[in-house]
């Protein structure tokens, strides 16, 4: 390979067709009000773990959905449950939280 | 003889208005260009929030006003001043003495082929809300695939877009999409529909049960961004691209269909009418109402009232609603309370 | 008194010596394999309790108050406990009783274990003496005590409210083998006794019955049937007791000594969470206790049916019902038996396994610098008092009224304390939580630490070891403040209802202490279910599963026990219950520390401070 | 794709050309890149066409690339554009017609901005006056060369002795075309066709006998981004740019590109070089690129240019088979040769990307 002191970048581009959505489905038939999530960032806000390891819930829900590798965000959960409570959607949000740290394989 | 109230433009605002004015003891002469009533709501397939039939909302205000005199593909060529009132000059010839006339001109749908980008009539798969109600109502459109997998549509289309000369929002686009959404997802189950939109504005009553229900029971993925531009891939899918502003990334996706939900701009003709008759027209290019809070249908000539969509965009209760205010407001203006 | 067959024996005994050395052999069985899935340490803790004189005695007492006369039940429902005692201990009476007999007549006959059982039919009464009329009127009357207790039950299987029970467990169908087997038992003895009391003899029961039967049935042979009856009914009872929940009646009697011995569960499946679950009688007390039981779809979620799919090993089931709960402990507080039903969830909860595992290597330890030097007090708030901030406002204001050198520890968020990842059953994240908070602490070189959640300071007071700190609450606190005088009370007008938070009432013990506090300062009223009986407030973090909708009826449940009171205002003492009753409450819901804060001025003048 | 709903487009977005006398200004990038190509610009306007096409020597750069790579403010661009068009009004012309894009941008853009700031105008004839004693009128009519060579395309196919037709099947050739960022995208009124379908480029083709073929990055930037390419460290970004045209282009079948725009004709060709050595992956048959054309070259070729006076043999990209296709006749030993006949010497040929 020639040297020309620059390289391609990747593209941080996101294409949705060949996302892979299928962990996002699986988190979907376990906690369905995952798909319910408006994206309004009250998790994200609140999370105690937020400032530590960058977690945000809202993230992971859209990451999922993008077929993004979610599991560095979720590390950082002490399940306090704030999210829980601020969440104007009423989602479960520990217990996603649990399945999803469960359906990763 | 009752006294003749002119009601410009046949659509459901017109149609309420003839009704109460009937009723009220008047005779409507509604003039109407098209060869049907009921406007844009005649050619709609089904009505949120509670999913009515608008063919029966149309046949229904028909019913109430065959006593009226409706004088279908007709223009009105010009209006004059009267010393007490106005006469108006039909393009059939006919002219009418009147005290009040009840401008009801209504919006026009912008024309999606204007967002150049997204290639409306340029690519095979791109239509319009227009187009999909009529697909509902069951007439065939080559554009809608047999079973498409992947369904895309694109809020704000030509609405808060100075680009395409309408900064306004048209206000019931995102809760249209919403229900088309679930429809689309009704017709093709397999389909993951995904709805591009830069606010979701769903304002009214059980409009935000429609949100949740379409995301939670029909899985429809609401992608905050504005479709930039629109291309066709080999096999005719469409090659969609935005910002996933959420994920703070661009987003490309392939579609076998796409779905614009046009805007309502204010129906070029009512520009003529203010011409004709000295009315005001309002910075967001609609008619200009006496009072946007207090007086929504009157106007700034005496005589002269607006109903529904000509004065800004409205969902249907709302013009209804206006339609009655009008009639009961043209009933004290003749009254000369 | 002599001896009718020179054998002894008779085939009809067989039933019951069947059943008899099934159940035996079972129990030994199940004792054994028990023993062997112990922990080493806690198997030798347990066979030196059995030999510890105190603790040996204490077993003897705790096995007949609880297992014979029910003394708790009693305690509880008065009805319910002479319904089981009667059972209970009239059958142990009667068995005492029957052995005596053979000691007393037969004794050669008393290695014979089913003779004291049928020995009415294997003799002849020869001479009526007093002991043995008093033996036999002792055996009537204790059957007839239990007779009236087999009638309570049979009342309570179709008109269980008036027991004062809601709801009961339905039985499987194995159990209602047992249950009817064990009501034929012995109305079924007490045909056999009286068919043969003119032989036997008997007393105020058996004799009457006996000269009735004869005037119109003039023969006996109606006597082998009735006995042949009885020793089947008993056999089957005994060979169903394995697989019924009247395996309790063995099982809670290991369950008293390894209780006594100071055993903690420690395996969701294995040891003492085996012997707990066979010791659910499957009363159903906790269906009414539980407050998810105001939802229907919730009923079969108690602890009752945990422990029966346990025994099932219903493994969906299992993880549902452990997923669920509040974890508010109240079924433990009223069950009769001891079963942990909370622990047994958490540690169901622990066998799961997690792909994804907990990190915090980020968290930096280091934070609270220019914190307490020694003498200085740390306040621990908790991550649920950022979203109720008058929590956090007025202690910050009580500690400056009283002059306390204070930090805050979280005030700008902290870690958690690692309750709500410990109650979901990911032990080793919680330990990890743990060990980051412990070196804050310790760190900070604070001597005492403040904690106002009920929730956190559980978790500090069971789970942390945090050498030179005193972890106190806030409600101990805040009344030695106002007993050392740096606070001055001063009453508001304000009626309260306090409600007890479940971490702090059931799971710490502190009942009396809020209320003390609260009575100092406001007027204080009772709901109708209080203290070790009150009632979740639904929004615990202990249930993983239940949706924020579901949680609404819980809420509302509570709240209407609450407003029983006809307090103005509800009290409590947990961030968690004060966002939840907030939502819904149709009168103010304030913490203790604001209602502290209201009613106390400090020593200085305000300008100084 | 609905070939109706882009003729409506079409329609929409055309504009007025006059015929004749126009006013003509180089390229400051394109003399190095293609200079053949500008050369023949006036060769085919004034020889073929007879057309009145003046040039002076005295003209400079438009200041468009350093105002695009941040180096100059709006206003010494606009006193260097002011100069130019005084040379064009002291030459007697009305119609100025840039051979490059961004400077057709750079003209409109500052026409535009003087119509909505008449008194910025006024300053830059002050500034004018005061640094050279010129003064100026405002081009009547302003048209990028792309645009004339549109206006006579029709012309260029009736003198035409090659068409873009595969000679050996009888198919149109299928070509790409790619319009500068400059051209349309900031004033589609501007352009031909406007910026979503231009027209300018694609009309060419269709008169000389191919076929446009449309794919989703078309309106993709080249891959050149001026003050992007200017930052070494920043080239990764511009040549991902390109990549990214080229991967949306591949399945396509693709033989050639036309461009309107110096640097994107440039880069394209280029960077299919660097692409093929760092990925090994090459985007024309057999291993050879997509040969990348401007349109004066194209026109050439179909007027029967030898191809080597074209300077096709300064592209990258081989345009052998291209040429082979279509039927253009040249001297493979000659490719190397100058004006001369003289040797120019050979480059080195590429790892990957095959070329002759």
């Amino acid at each position: 390979m020639t040297d020309f002191g620059f390289t391609l970048s990747r593209s941080s581009a996101l294409d949705l067709s060949k996302a892979d959505t299928r962990l996002y489905e699986k988190l979907c038939s376990l906690s369905p009000d995952a798909r319910t999530c408006m994206g309004c960032g009250s998790c994200s806000a609140t999370c105690t773990a937020g400032p530590y390891s960058g977690m945000s819930l809202r993230k992971v829900i859209l990451g999922l959905q993008r077929g993004q590798d979610v599991r560095p965000m979720l590390k950082g959960c002490m399940l306090c449950g704030k999210c829980t409570m601020v969440c104007p959607r009423g989602i479960n949000t520990r217990q996603l939280i649990l399945n999803l740290c469960r359906i990763y394989d | 003889m009752k006294e003749n109230v002119v009601i410009i433009g046949g659509g459901v605002a017109g149609m309420e208005a003839a009704k109460q004015l009937l009723f009220l003891g008047y005779t409507p002469i509604v003039v109407e260009q098209k060869d049907h009533l009921g406007g844009h709501v005649s050619q709609w397939n089904r009505l949120f929030p509670d999913m009515a039939s608008a063919q029966d909302l149309v046949r229904h205000l028909g019913e109430e006003i065959v006593d009226a005199n409706i004088f279908l593909e007709t223009k009105v060529n010009f209006i004059n001043r009267l010393r007490e009132g106005y006469l108006v000059m039909l393009s059939n010839g006919v002219s009418v003495a009147c005290r009040a006339i009840l401008v009801a001109s209504g919006f026009r749908l912008f024309d999606a082929a204007r967002k150049e980008e997204y290639g409306y009539g340029v690519y095979d798969h791109v239509i319009t809300n227009a187009d999909l109600e009529n697909w509902f109502n069951g007439n065939p459109d080559p554009r809608v695939p047999a079973s498409p997998k992947k369904v895309g549509f694109v809020h704000c289309v030509g609405s808060r877009d100075l680009k395409a000369g309408n900064s306004q929002c048209s206000k019931v686009c995102c809760m249209t999409a919403v229900k088309q959404a679930i429809e689309m997802k009704e017709h093709f189950p397999d389909a993951q529909i995904y709805c591009f939109y830069m606010d979701l504005r769903l304002f009214g009553k059980k409009y935000e049960d429609f949100y949740i229900n379409a995301q939670q029971e029909y899985g429809v993925q609401f992608i905050r961004g504005r479709v930039s531009e629109v291309g066709e891939t080999l096999d005719g899918h469409l090659q969609v691209k935005a910002e996933d502003t959420l994920s703070g990334k661009p987003l490309r996706a392939q579609l076998d269909l796409l779905v614009l939900m046009a805007g309502m701009v204010c129906n070029p003709e009512a520009a003529e009418l203010a011409r004709m008759a000295r009315l005001e027209m309002d910075s967001d290019g609609f008619l200009r109402s006496a009072d946007n809070i207090s007086g929504i249908v009157g106007s700034n000539r005496p005589g002269i009232f607006y109903a529904g969509a000509c004065t800004g965009t409205k969902t249907v209760p709302e013009t209804l609603a206006e339609a009655r205010s009008a009639a009961l407001d043209i009933h004290r203006f003749i009254q000369g309370k | 008194m002599i001896e009718r067959f020179s054998s002894g024996f008779h085939p009809f005994v067989l039933p019951f010596l069947a059943g008899m050395i099934f159940v035996l052999g079972y129990c030994v069985y199940g004792i054994v394999r028990i023993l062997v899935q112990l922990p080493g340490e806690d198997r030798k803790r347990f066979l030196l309790s059995l030999i510890t004189p105190r603790t040996f005695l204490k077993n003897i007492r705790d096995i007949f108050c609880d297992c014979l006369l029910h003394v708790k039940l009693w305690k509880r429902n008065r009805l319910l406990g002479y319904m089981h005692s009667s059972i209970a201990f009239g059958w142990f009476m009667l068995i005492v009783l029957g052995h005596i007999e053979v000691m007393l007549f037969l004794p050669e006959r008393i290695h014979l274990f089913y003779y004291p059982i049928f020995f009415n039919f294997f003799v002849a009464e020869t001479d009526s003496t007093i002991q043995g009329s008093l033996l036999f009127f002792l055996m009537d009357f204790f059957l007839l005590v239990i007779l009236s207790g087999i009638g309570l039950a049979m009342v309570k299987r179709v008109r269980s409210r008036l027991f004062g029970m809601r709801r009961t467990a339905r039985p499987s169908l194995l159990n209602q083998i047992g249950l009817y087997s064990l009501w034929a038992i012995f109305p079924l003895r007490l045909l056999a006794e009286s068919f043969t009391a003119h032989i036997s003899g008997g007393s105020f029961l058996t004799i009457p019955a006996n000269w009735v039967f004869r005037q119109f049935l003039g023969n006996d042979l109606n006597m082998l049937p009735t006995w042949w009856a009885y020793s089947i009914a008993l056999g089957v009872f005994m060979f169903v007791l394995p697989f019924t929940r009247y395996m309790h009646i063995p099982a809670e009697m290991m369950l008293i000594p390894m209780r006594n011995a100071g055993l903690k569960v420690r395996h969701a499946r294995k040891g003492f969470a085996r012997v707990q679950v066979y010791s659910c009688p499957n009363c159903g007390v906790c269906i009414d206790a539980c407050p998810m039981s105001v939802d229907k779809a919730n009923l079969k979620d108690c602890t009752v049916y945990l422990t029966r799919q346990m025994r099932r090993g219903n493994e969906r089931r299992i993880a549902e019902i452990s997923d669920k709960c509040l974890l508010c402990g109240k079924c433990e507080a009223v069950c009769q038996v001891g079963v942990e039903g909370p622990k047994l969830r958490v540690l169901n909860r622990a066998e799961r396994k997690y792909a994804v595992k907990a990190d915090y290597s980020d968290i930096p330890t280091g934070t609270l610098s220019g914190a307490a030097t020694g003498g200085k007090v740390l306040y621990y708030s908790g991550c649920m008092s950022q979203l109720v901030p008058s929590i956090g406002r007025s202690m910050e204001s009580i500690f400056r009224k009283a002059g306390v050198d204070y930090c805050w520890m979280d005030r700008d968020g902290g870690v958690c304390c690692g309750r709500p990842m410990l109650t979901a059953g990911r032990l080793e994240e919680a330990r990890e939580i743990v060990r980051k908070n412990t070196e804050i602490i310790l760190g900070s070189g604070a001597d005492t630490m403040v904690v106002s959640c009920p929730i956190c300071y559980k978790m500090f007071t069971e789970e942390y070891s945090l050498p030179g700190v005193r972890v106190i609450h806030y409600v101990h606190y805040m009344e030695e403040l106002l007993a050392e005088g740096r606070l001055l009370s001063r009453r508001g007008d304000l009626c309260y209802v306090y409600h007890d938070p479940c971490e702090l009432g059931r799971g710490c013990g502190i009942y009396e202490e809020p209320r003390r506090l609260l009575g100092r300062l406001s007027g204080i009223a009772e709901a109708e279910k209080n203290r070790s009986e009150s009632v979740c407030c639904g929004g615990s973090l202990g249930s993983l599963s239940l949706s924020f909708a579901k949680r609404e009826k819980i809420t509302r449940a509570a709240l209407d026990n609450l407003y029983t009171s006809k307090a103005d205002a509800i009290a409590t003492a947990c961030p968690l219950c004060t966002a939840t009753f907030a939502r819904y409450a149709d009168r103010p819901v304030r913490d203790l520390a604001e209602i502290v804060d209201l009613n106390t001025d400090g020593k200085l003048k305000p300008d100084t401070i | 794709m609905i070939y109706e709903g882009k003729q409506k487009i079409w329609k929409d977005y055309q504009k007025e050309i006059p015929d004749d006398h126009w006013y003509y200004v180089r390229s400051c990038i394109r003399q190095n890149f293609f200079p053949a190509s500008e050369r023949k610009f006036t060769d085919i306007t004034q020889q073929v066409l007879g057309k009145d096409v003046y040039e002076t020597p005295y003209h400079t750069t438009c200041g468009g690339i350093a105002y695009h790579c941040d180096a100059i403010p709006q206003e010494t661009a606009m006193t260097i554009v002011a100069r130019q068009f005084a040379l064009m009004t002291e030459a007697g012309y009305e119609n100025y017609v840039p051979s490059c894009v961004t400077s057709f941008g750079n003209y409109i853009e500052i026409l535009e901005t003087w119509r909505e700031f008449p008194e910025l105008e006024a300053r830059i004839r002050e500034q004018l006056w005061k640094a050279t004693r010129r003064e100026f009128k405002k081009p009547k009519y302003l048209a990028h060369t792309s645009d004339l060579i549109y206006h006579w395309r029709n012309e260029i196919a009736e003198k035409a002795s090659v068409r873009l037709i595969d000679h050996e099947t009888g198919e149109p050739m299928r070509m790409a075309e790619h319009i500068g960022c400059h051209y349309a995208k900031m004033f589609p009124s501007k352009g031909i066709g406007g910026a979503e379908y231009p027209y300018v480029l694609a009309g060419m083709i269709e008169s000389w006998g191919g076929q446009v073929v449309d794919y989703p990055e078309r309106r993709h930037c080249c891959g050149y981004g001026f003050r992007q390419y200017h930052m070494k460290a920043n080239r990764g970004y511009c040549v991902s740019n390109t990549h990214k045209k080229f991967e949306s282009m591949e399945p396509y079948g693709i033989q050639a590109i036309l461009t309107n725009c110096p640097g994107c004709c440039y880069f394209m060709d280029r960077w299919q070089y660097v692409i093929a050595e760092q990925t090994g992956k090459t985007y024309g048959k057999d291993g050879f690129g997509i040969p990348v054309f401007t349109y004066e070259e194209l026109a050439g070729l179909v007027l029967g240019y030898d191809p080597w006076d074209l300077g096709l043999q300064l592209h990258q990209v081989a345009v052998e088979p291209f040429l082979d296709r279509i039927g253009v006749r040249y001297d493979p030993k000659a490719k190397y040769l100058g004006l001369n006949k003289e040797d120019i010497l050979r480059p080195e040929l590429p790892t990957n990307l095959k070329c002759f």
